[in-house]
């Protein structure tokens, strides 16, 4: 049963490289992943439901007993992202298949995909500090190659600055570790929380957090997002998708797994990063609007989306955690879609900027009504799958007195909206430019990705019942105990 | 006793070292430091690694193949780095110090390339 | 020679074999190798070359001369370092060797870098000619003129039949 | 020796940070390269640096030293190398694209596809 | 004049043998002194870097015809494969197992799986600093073409 | 069963989308009138039993884990709207069935006001806060999807997107409102919330939880300064400004006050703040509909003032429910008024949308300044015009004269109410009371006089009207003939309706309830009344006299001129701000981030202090590993003054080999040998992109940036160390790794690090040869693929 | 014996120190490469030195190890010093 963990990381590596030698066949490429990820997904629920029923699972490599060893530690939470991570990735390799053939597809795509999921389900799943730095790495060195890939001379260009700004990032994960290690002396998160707890929130300790603080921040996008906009609008359709929906979502589950597991005494940190987030959602909000290519009015839309998550861990009550995992979910199908829809209207206009286009709606209306649904969900209206989160994360802030975040919550939904329906308006609505025999033909196979998501975000609006039992044991990672429990707790 | 002689052939080939990169701060072009730094100290560390092997040889009647590896190796390829750095500093027109004699490389090197 | 070699290794692992030991001790296969030297010396004629060991001592040799060669200039380098004031007039000379194939050439050459006070800096593109940095000239070419023909015998000895 | 070599590790630090403050690519990525040094060292550091022997069982030692940095710090190296490799490939793209390695150049205007 | 690397080339030769050498050793002794897969990998590719340097990538290849990229390639597999397979003897993933076993010759030898595990990496590493070799200096070639 | 009235017009909706290119266009209309008839029948179905103090409840779960349910609860309150919803609906899908034009999508605009329906009757059915606002919401899109229903035309969007946007910030707060209240009662009912609240009033989120809720109300429902929405909304096609922006969407306000005044009413603020806003807008409605010359745009602005007028009666009545006392009567008495002002208020605005529009679509101008005499040619348009129009100016005859009469009393009332200020400024709310009456009686003659009355402009397009199609007739028909029926049998209306739904508001409130009479005797209503008449005839004719001074209003200082700026303001300041620092620059990216870094762990450093920082080592230190630091760091630092890259990346080398000694001096044979080779090979490889780089130039930096890098360098390598030696200082516990010293044992293996690579920690070796292996991937790709020159720069897939 | 060995140590530093002080100061590509290479056998020297002050066999390969990559980066940094392009594609002739 837990030897199944390793699958999650272990399949996509294999058939990742296996599938090096069959660059010639994209066609088997594709089905192969997908198929492959789609059993991997059905496995995940199977897990998933066990997990939640019966309790955290573990998988000691090589059968070291924690905390000498590395191990997979799934519980609930980090569950609930790698299957989410899966069907996105599904969903977006579908859309490649049904796509016409790009040149990329020869230059390792697949396996470069399948590499990524690697690295973030690891991540997800890792119960050791240094081990989650490799994951990382595996999953950024994915991402570094899929940025590029393309040849596309701005994705060089920005790719040079993501490539950088995440070396840094790397760099402070590594003084991170190195202080930890030499303060407390392990490596397995369990211990270090046990350790850590043992000090009764040692000065140091909390110095040495605000170094992960960092780390996790640049990559989830808190605050420092400087790199985000630039790379995540330059990439092709797929890629944008795949970065907006999944990779920041890794650096929250990091500040999420860390700052609630491991430094969660006093209040420094969880004031920092309510201002970070609070700085986050400002700027989000000034950037969405402030340039009229959609792909960067999408991108700071992604970095709204990290401040609300973050809000969500500030705040740190049960309601906000359980809001922020509903949004967490919820936000990775969305930005997916989001993204999915904005490559495809660049794809049928070659044109990035809202002003030069117009009237899309005419002719291709099932995309402008994706793109009306992606509106209301990722601003949070109901019955689409934002709104569960919000409610939540918004309430949490309410028993908590957290008013400035709440506002800020609120008026950034607000942001969202607007700058979401600026595309909508411009673009799709209008005079339409061009006729009806010139446009581009739009093939429906290519929309069922995308009503494939549609269709997502309004079921796990409507569906949150069935969500909430999982997002509910999820959300006790607010209770340390259990997690340690589980960890170093004997043997299963 | 022996490993006295050991330790005594170390201490020699450290102070050639040191002399030798004396040597690269003192002689006057790249040339003539080459000439510094491939002969004296590569003697300095033969002298040092023959120590090292015969000391690990008396003391714990250890032959270390790979320290003897490692003597033949910097014997080789020392004149080796002299030969190839020297050249490419030539090539890349390094002046040779002004008191220099002669130079007989110059009118080769011209007359070939100018025919290619 | 690489056949005199061969036969000498057969016969040391023969040896072994007929020892019949528990496992393989490397003093069993030195004696049977040594066992092999003196049968292979008195065949040597059949293999219609020198006695391959000859050629192992004249290596030695040759290697005896590059070390005393490399002290020499050693010293004669650290002492002009030493000396309060540089006197020295570097200089480039040419020198054509009687050297063939690549291995006598590399050899001539390392060997040259190493005596006093030279390094050879250029091959000539037909290989003939070597381009030599002396650090004195004055005092350097007599002596490399010298000493080149040593070399070149002691070379000579180990390569040629 | 513990200190000095943090403080080395600072000035290490301090150096990579210059560097990767300039406008310049190489010394961008040279300072990234400083940088996973000094962190290399401060991971050794942090695990004591004379504590014990060297960790091969069979050197007579009461004490090892703690091997563990030094095989994180094995693996950290291992990594660095190959983002290095890619980020100055990347930037030898990034030049024959652009034909500047000046990132005060390379900022993109907002008009553009 | 053409520069004449008859001296390098044939020293690299020697060098390089003693070199490859060192590294079959490393790789095979690490479990026990320095050294290991990552290591040995590392050795062995700089012994290919120095070929590369000394000659040209269109001669080394020649000289020794093996596809560096599928070679990294197999060698992620064999490590990926052998950290897999106890999962299907009921181990945990990545069990290693090692034992003593009497062999002729070589007399009682230790023999670990995680020589395979090893090998694989080393196998990883050599493939891959080669081909990143191999893969700029052929950009090099296109792009002054 | 409510629900399956509810979801109804969705799955119509639903199912006109999905078929409609199989079926005749006008089907799709005829299919959708359908729907509110049928409702219409099925809701009238309980009158009898609500008009007896019942309720109909149905409940289904939706997120019972969050106290989420579907309850949907019909009663007394919820059915007036469920009527005027239905009935106003039926009515207005009929008229625009004529009214449509062939080239208008039938499909689209009968599935938004299908959606509409559903989402209308959501919210006054819903006693879940939740799905109140779920529907709230879904009112507010389709509200924005009917108003760009001509996406084509650019005030189309514009009107659409104003609205939705200052829809759904109200929509936003009243959320968080409504959150405010589940967490002072634990419930989301709307039931439960009303219960308690009367007794949480000292609870800290009361006033922010009331003044949320009403911002959404407000907004909804175009009281000032919200109104602003409504005029650019009527953009949409008329059958929609008739339906959504006058009878129904913008009561959802409305009811959400009614529904809200037995939790809040009794409150003090509450009362003012909604008085108080109700007059203002009664007051800006009416005197800016006179300045109108579009005849919609008169009906919105008189909308505003009629919605201000009935949220002037909610706050006066808002008392009724709670520590009303004496004054209980005089409350419900305005509470009363509200309901029947809102049910004659749909009636004749109703009517007098569809007049317009009939006037519009006949003769294709609603500009008053172009328009006149229509009397002869549209004579029973004109008959429909006179209706509603004097029952909007409240004379006798028509239901608006008993609501206005009514009003007044309610107004005049007020400085006899128990409430704190009622006496002081009474006097004043009658003034501003009849002055708006006064506007409303000269705009609403000269709706119906400026336009069917005096000669028309002709010029050389003009064509003779017609009176429009007897479909367009027969809806605004019926509206007038409830007006008048209406005037002459007001019992009806109230025994049935407004009595039961006044009783759900304030316990026993039927019998406190008025009887209506159109008679009073002469008492001041009255005087007021002829005064209004009799100026505001007088006004009409001096028209010209004083409108031209409306001009003098400068219009920069109207909210829609603040609505524009901010909006401009927020992208120009969006635009500003993001580009100054989001730059492109990758060093100033850089200078954030170590900025960053080195402040956050200065202030946590300086907040959670002290923490021991000392130079003390457990181990000692040689001479020679003194001078190998010395020379890794004057190497380190004459990095940054080198002249060359070369020279540079001889000195990172040097760094490299350096450290590689240091390994062998700290004890980590496998670590100098990594390193050593490492550093080989990447400085191999820096040498061999370097053919492919530029040479580096000195950096022109001003002396400011260089100090300013300087000291961001030399803080962060400072931070490093700082923290290093406080952790250097501080053991407090064991390393784990004295449990690998057993790997012999263990893992068969007497090199302990590669134990720990190869068998303690494999997995992290696994998965650094993948990350090698990625790059080389990479670097392959990055290679070989190449944008071909001159390649167009589009999206490639 | 030991504080001889420790001089020695100390006078292998200083003659790398030297050496740095020459790749800092140049003035030409040639001659930081000479020092650097200077270093390199140094390091070999210190390394070995070490191995008999710590008694310990465990860095004999890194002696040799640093041999061979002080000649590979000599190598290759003459490489660079002369052509520019240090690997090369194709064969000269
Ligand atoms: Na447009
Ligand atoms: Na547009």
């Amino acid at each position: 049963m837990s030897n199944s963990l390793v699958l999650f990381m272990v399949i996509p590596i294999i058939v990742g490289i296996i599938l090096i030698f069959f660059r010639e066949s994209p066609k088997l490429q594709s089905w192969f992943s997908i198929g492959v990820l789609t059993g991997l997904f059905g496995l995940g629920i199977y897990i998933l439901h066990y997990v939640t029923n019966i309790g955290i699972l573990r998988l000691d490599f090589g059968g070291w007993e924690p905390p000498f060893g590395i191990l997979f530690v799934a519980d609930t939470f980090s569950l609930l992202l790698s299957l989410t991570t899966l069907l996105v990735t599904i969903i977006c390799l579908l859309y490649v298949a049904l796509s016409p053939r790009d040149r990329m597809i020869n230059y390792y795509f697949y396996p470069l995909v399948l590499f990524l999921n690697a690295g973030i389900i690891g991540s997800y799943m890792t119960g050791d500090i240094f081990n989650l730095f490799v994951c990382f790495e595996v999953m950024l060195l994915s991402s570094y190659v899929l940025i590029t890939l393309g040849g596309n001379r701005i994705q060089l260009r920005e790719a040079m600055k993501y490539v950088t700004i995440n070396i840094v990032s790397s760099w402070f994960f590594l003084v991170g570790i190195a202080f930890l290690y030499g303060s407390v002396g392990t490596l397995n998160f369990a211990q270090i929380a046990e350790r850590v707890a043992e000090t009764g929130g040692d000065p140091l300790l909390t110095v040495i957090s605000i170094v992960f603080l960092t780390v996790f921040s640049l990559k989830a996008g808190l605050l420092l997002y400087v790199w985000l906009p630039g790379s995540y609008s330059s990439t092709p359709t797929v890629t944008s998708a795949l970065f907006g929906a999944l990779l920041t979502k890794v650096g929250v589950y990091a500040l999420f797994r860390v700052f609630t597991l491991i430094f969660h005494e006093g209040d420094v940190v969880p004031t920092f990063i309510a201002v970070m987030a609070g700085l986050t959602l400002i700027g989000g909000s000034l950037g969405a609007v402030a340039y009229t290519d959609i792909r960067k009015i999408a991108a700071y839309n992604v970095v709204i989306a990290v401040g609300f998550m973050l809000a969500g861990l500030a705040i740190g009550n049960t309601l906000a955690i359980e809001g922020t995992i509903y949004y967490i979910i919820h936000d990775m199908f969305a930005k997916a879609l989001l993204f999915l829809l904005i490559g495809t209207m660049i794809f049928l206009t070659n044109k990035v900027h809202i002003h030069e286009m117009s009237g899309l709606l005419k002719n291709y209306p099932v995309l402008g009504w994706s793109f009306f649904i992606v509106i209301l969900s990722l601003a949070g209206i109901p019955p689409f799958s934002g709104f569960m989160g919000k409610i939540l994360v918004m309430e949490g802030a309410l028993e908590n007195g957290s008013y400035i975040l709440l506002f800020l919550a609120v008026a950034s939904s607000l942001a969202v909206l607007y700058s979401l329906l600026r595309i909508f308006t411009q673009c799709f609505w209008g005079e339409t430019i061009i006729g009806s025999d010139e446009q581009r033909p739009l093939p429906a196979m290519r929309l069922l990705p995308i009503l494939v998501l549609a269709g997502i975000t309004l079921a796990l609006g409507l569906g949150v019942e069935v969500l909430a039992p999982y997002v509910q044991t999820a959300a006790t990672l607010l209770d340390p105990s259990i997690y340690i429990e589980a960890v170093l707790g004997g043997n299963e | 006793m022996i490993e006295w002689i050991s330790v005594i052939l170390i201490f020699i080939g450290s102070i050639m070292a040191v002399i030798s990169a004396f040597g690269i701060l003192r002689l006057p072009d790249v040339y003539t430091r080459s000439h510094a730094a491939t002969k004296s100290s590569t003697l300095a560390v033969l002298l040092s690694l023959l120590g090292a092997f015969i000391f690990f040889w008396v003391d714990e009647g250890f032959i270390s193949i790979r320290l003897l590896l490692g003597i033949i190796f910097v014997f080789i390829t020392a004149p080796v780095a002299g030969h190839i750095i020297t050249r490419a500093a030539y090539r890349s027109k390094v002046k040779l110090a002004d008191a220099s004699a002669e130079d007989a490389l110059k009118p080769f090197l011209e007359k070939t390339s100018k025919e290619d | 020679m690489p056949a005199q070699f061969i036969s000498n290794l057969l016969i040391a692992v023969l040896w072994t074999f007929l020892m019949d030991e528990d496992a393989f001790y490397f003093p069993t296969f030195l004696t049977g190798y040594i066992f092999g030297a003196i049968i292979v010396f008195f065949m040597h004629r059949f293999f219609g070359s020198k006695f391959y060991l000859l050629r192992v001592y004249a290596l030695i040799k040759l290697i005896f001369i590059f070390i005393s060669e490399l002290f020499q200039s050693s010293i004669i380098v650290l002492k002009q370092i030493l000396s309060p004031t540089l006197k020295i007039k570097p200089g480039i000379f040419t020198y054509d060797h009687n050297m063939q194939g690549d291995y006598e050439l590399t050899a001539l050459a390392l060997l040259l870098t190493l005596t006093p006070g030279s390094v050879v800096m250029e091959v000539s593109p037909d290989g003939k000619t070597f381009f030599i940095h002396a650090m004195d000239m004055e005092v350097s070419r007599d002596a490399v003129l010298k000493s080149i023909q040593t070399f070149e015998k002691a070379i000579m000895e180990v390569t040629r039949a | 020796m513990e200190s000095i070599i943090i403080v080395l590790v600072g000035i290490l630090t301090s150096v990579a940070i210059y560097l990767v403050l300039s406008k310049s690519l190489i010394r961008i990525i040279l300072g990234t390269a400083i940088l996973s040094h000094a962190v290399h060292l401060l991971i050794l550091t942090m695990g004591g640096l004379k504590s014990g022997t060297v960790p091969l069982l069979g050197e007579n030692a009461e004490r090892y030293i703690d091997a563990l940095p030094q095989a994180l710090i094995l693996t950290a190296i291992v990594i660095s190398f190959a983002v290095t490799a890619f980020v100055l490939v990347l930037a030898y793209r990034v030049y024959q694209e652009y034909g500047t390695d000046r990132m005060d150049e390379l900022r993109g205007s907002n008009d553009e596809q | 004049m053409k520069i004449n690397d008859v001296i390098l080339k044939t020293v690299v030769k020697g060098v390089v043998l003693i070199i490859l050498t060192l590294s079959i050793y490393l790789f095979l002794s690490g479990h026990h002194t320095p050294g290991g897969g990552f290591i040995g990998g590392l050795v062995m590719a700089s012994a290919f870097v120095l070929l590369f340097l000394t000659y040209d990538v269109e001669t080394v290849s020649e000289g020794i015809p093996i596809s560096f990229k599928k070679m990294s390639a197999v060698g992620v597999l064999i490590s990926v494969s052998s950290a897999t397979f106890p999962i299907f003897i009921g181990q945990p993933f990545l069990s290693q197992s090692f034992g003593y076993f009497d062999l002729p010759i070589f007399g009682v030898t230790e023999l670990a799986t995680v020589t395979i595990f090893e090998a694989g990496i080393a196998l990883t590493v050599v493939g891959v600093v080669v081909n990143i070799i191999l893969s700029i200096s052929e950009g090099s070639n296109k792009w002054k073409a | 069963m409510l629900f399956f009235y509810i979801v109804l017009p969705l799955f119509v909706a639903v199912g006109i989308t999905l078929i409609s290119s199989k079926i005749r266009r006008d089907l799709i209309g005829w299919v959708a009138f359908s729907v509110p008839v049928i409702l219409f029948a099925l809701f009238a179905r309980h009158i009898p039993s609500i008009a007896s103090s019942e309720s109909i409840q149905t409940t289904f779960s939706w997120i019972p884990t969050y106290g989420i349910d579907l309850t949907f609860i019909l009663d007394g309150l919820s059915l007036i709207f469920v009527l005027l919803i239905t009935g106003v609906g039926a009515l207005v899908i009929l008229y625009s069935i004529f009214y449509l034009s062939p080239t208008d999508s039938f499909t689209h605009f009968y599935t938004y006001l299908l959606l509409f329906m559903t989402a209308m009757l959501g919210v006054v059915l819903s006693d879940s806060i939740i799905v109140l606002y779920v529907f709230w919401e879904l009112t507010s899109i389709s509200s924005f999807l009917l108003i760009a229903f001509w996406f084509h035309r650019k005030n189309s969007r514009n009107g659409a997107i104003k609205s939705l946007l200052i829809t759904m910030t109200g929509g936003f707060a009243m959320l968080a409102g409504f959150l405010m209240l589940h967490v002072m009662t634990g419930s989301f009912s709307v039931r439960t919330i009303l219960t308690e609240l009367p007794q949480l009033t000292e609870h800290a989120l009361f006033y922010p939880a009331m003044a949320l809720v009403l911002l959404g109300a407000f907004t909804k429902s175009a009281q000032f300064p919200f109104h602003i929405w409504l005029p650019d909304a009527m953009e949409a096609p008329t059958p929609v400004s008739a339906y959504l922006h006058s009878a129904t969407m913008v009561k959802a306000g409305i009811y959400l006050i009614a529904r809200f005044t037995p939790g809040f009413g009794g409150d003090v603020y509450w009362f003012w703040v909604i008085t108080a806003v109700g007059l203002v807008t009664l007051f800006w409605g009416s005197f800016n509909a006179v300045r109108q010359n579009d005849l919609k745009a008169l009906l919105a602005f008189s909308t505003i003032s009629q919605l201000g007028l009935i949220m002037t009666l909610l706050g006066i009545g808002s008392a009724a429910a709670n520590g009303a006392g004496e004054a209980k009567a005089l409350y419900t008495f305005a509470l009363f008024t509200a309901l029947f002002h809102l049910v004659n208020h749909s009636t004749f605005k109703g009517a007098l949308f569809m007049v317009v529009g009939i006037v519009d679509h006949q003769v294709g101008t609603r500009d008053l300044r172009r328009l006149g005499g229509l009397m002869r040619f549209l004579p029973i348009t004109f008959g429909l015009a006179i209706i509603g129009s004097f029952a909007m100016a409240g004379l006798p005859m028509f239901n608006g004269f008993l609501s206005k009469e009514m009003f007044l009393t309610a107004v005049l009332s007020v400085s006899e109410l128990p409430i704190p200020g009622g006496a002081q400024i009474g006097w004043f709310i009658v003034l501003v009371a009849w002055a708006a009456s006064l506007f409303t009686f000269v705009y609403s003659m000269i709706l119906v006089f400026r336009t069917f009355t005096g000669r028309p402009i002709i010029d050389e397009d003009y064509k003779i009207p017609r009176e429009a199609s007897i479909g367009m007739l027969i809806p605004p028909s019926i509206l007038a003939t409830l007006v008048i029926g209406l005037f002459f049998f007001p019992s009806v209306l109230s025994d049935y309706l407004l009595k039961p739904a006044i009783d759900v508001l304030v316990d026993g409130g039927s019998a406190l309830a008025p009887d209506i009479y159109a008679w009073h005797g002469f008492n001041t209503e009255l005087f007021l009344t002829l005064a209004i008449v009799g100026f505001g005839s007088l006004a009409y004719f001096l028209l010209k006299k004083w409108r031209p001074y409306y001009q003098y209003i400068p219009s920069e200082w109207s909210f829609n001129t603040l609505f524009r700026n901010t909006l401009s303001g927020y992208e120009r300041l969006g635009e500003r701000v993001t580009t100054r620092y989001m730059n492109g620059n990758l060093p100033s990216y850089f200078l954030y981030i170590f900025s960053f870094f080195i402040v956050a762990v200065g202030v946590t450093w300086f907040v959670v202090g002290p923490i021991a920082v000392t130079f003390d080592s457990p181990s000692s230190i040689t001479i020679y590993e003194g001078l190998l630091a010395v020379i890794m760091a004057a190497a380190a630092v004459a990095i940054l003054f080198a002249q060359s890259r070369l020279t540079a990346i001889l000195l990172n080398g040097v760094l490299g080999f350096s450290i590689a000694i240091f390994f062998v001096f700290f004890r980590a044979p496998d670590l100098a040998l990594t390193q050593l080779v490492i550093e080989a090979v990447t400085t191999v490889l820096f040498l061999v992109c370097f053919n492919y780089l530029p040479e580096w130039k000195v950096e022109k930096l001003s002396v400011t940036k260089k100090v300013r890098n300087g000291l961001i360098a030399i803080l962060g390598g400072l931070t490093v160390t700082i923290v290093g030696l406080a952790v250097n200082n501080y053991s407090k516990f064991e390393s784990i790794s004295s449990y690998y010293e057993d790997s012999y044992e263990l893992a068969g293996g007497r090199n302990i690090v590669n134990a720990i690579l190869g068998d303690f920690r494999a997995f992290d070796t696994m998965l650094e040869g993948l990350v090698l292996f990625i790059a080389g991937i990479g670097v392959f790709t990055l290679i070989r693929m190449r944008q071909k020159k001159g390649a167009e720069p589009r999206e490639n897939q | 014996m030991m504080i001889l060995l420790s001089i020695s140590l100390i006078l292998f530093t200083c003659a790398i120190f030297i050496a740095l002080y020459r790749i800092i100061v140049g003035p030409s590509m040639p001659d930081r490469v000479v020092a650097l290479d200077m270093i390199g056998v140094n390091l070999v020297s210190l390394v070995a030195v070490f191995s008999i002050v710590l008694h310990t066999h465990a860095y004999l390969e890194v002696i040799l190890i640093v041999g061979i990559l002080a000649f590979i980066s000599t190598v290759g940094l003459a490489r660079f010093v002369e052509r520019g392009e240090i690997v090369e594609h194709e064969h000269d002739d």
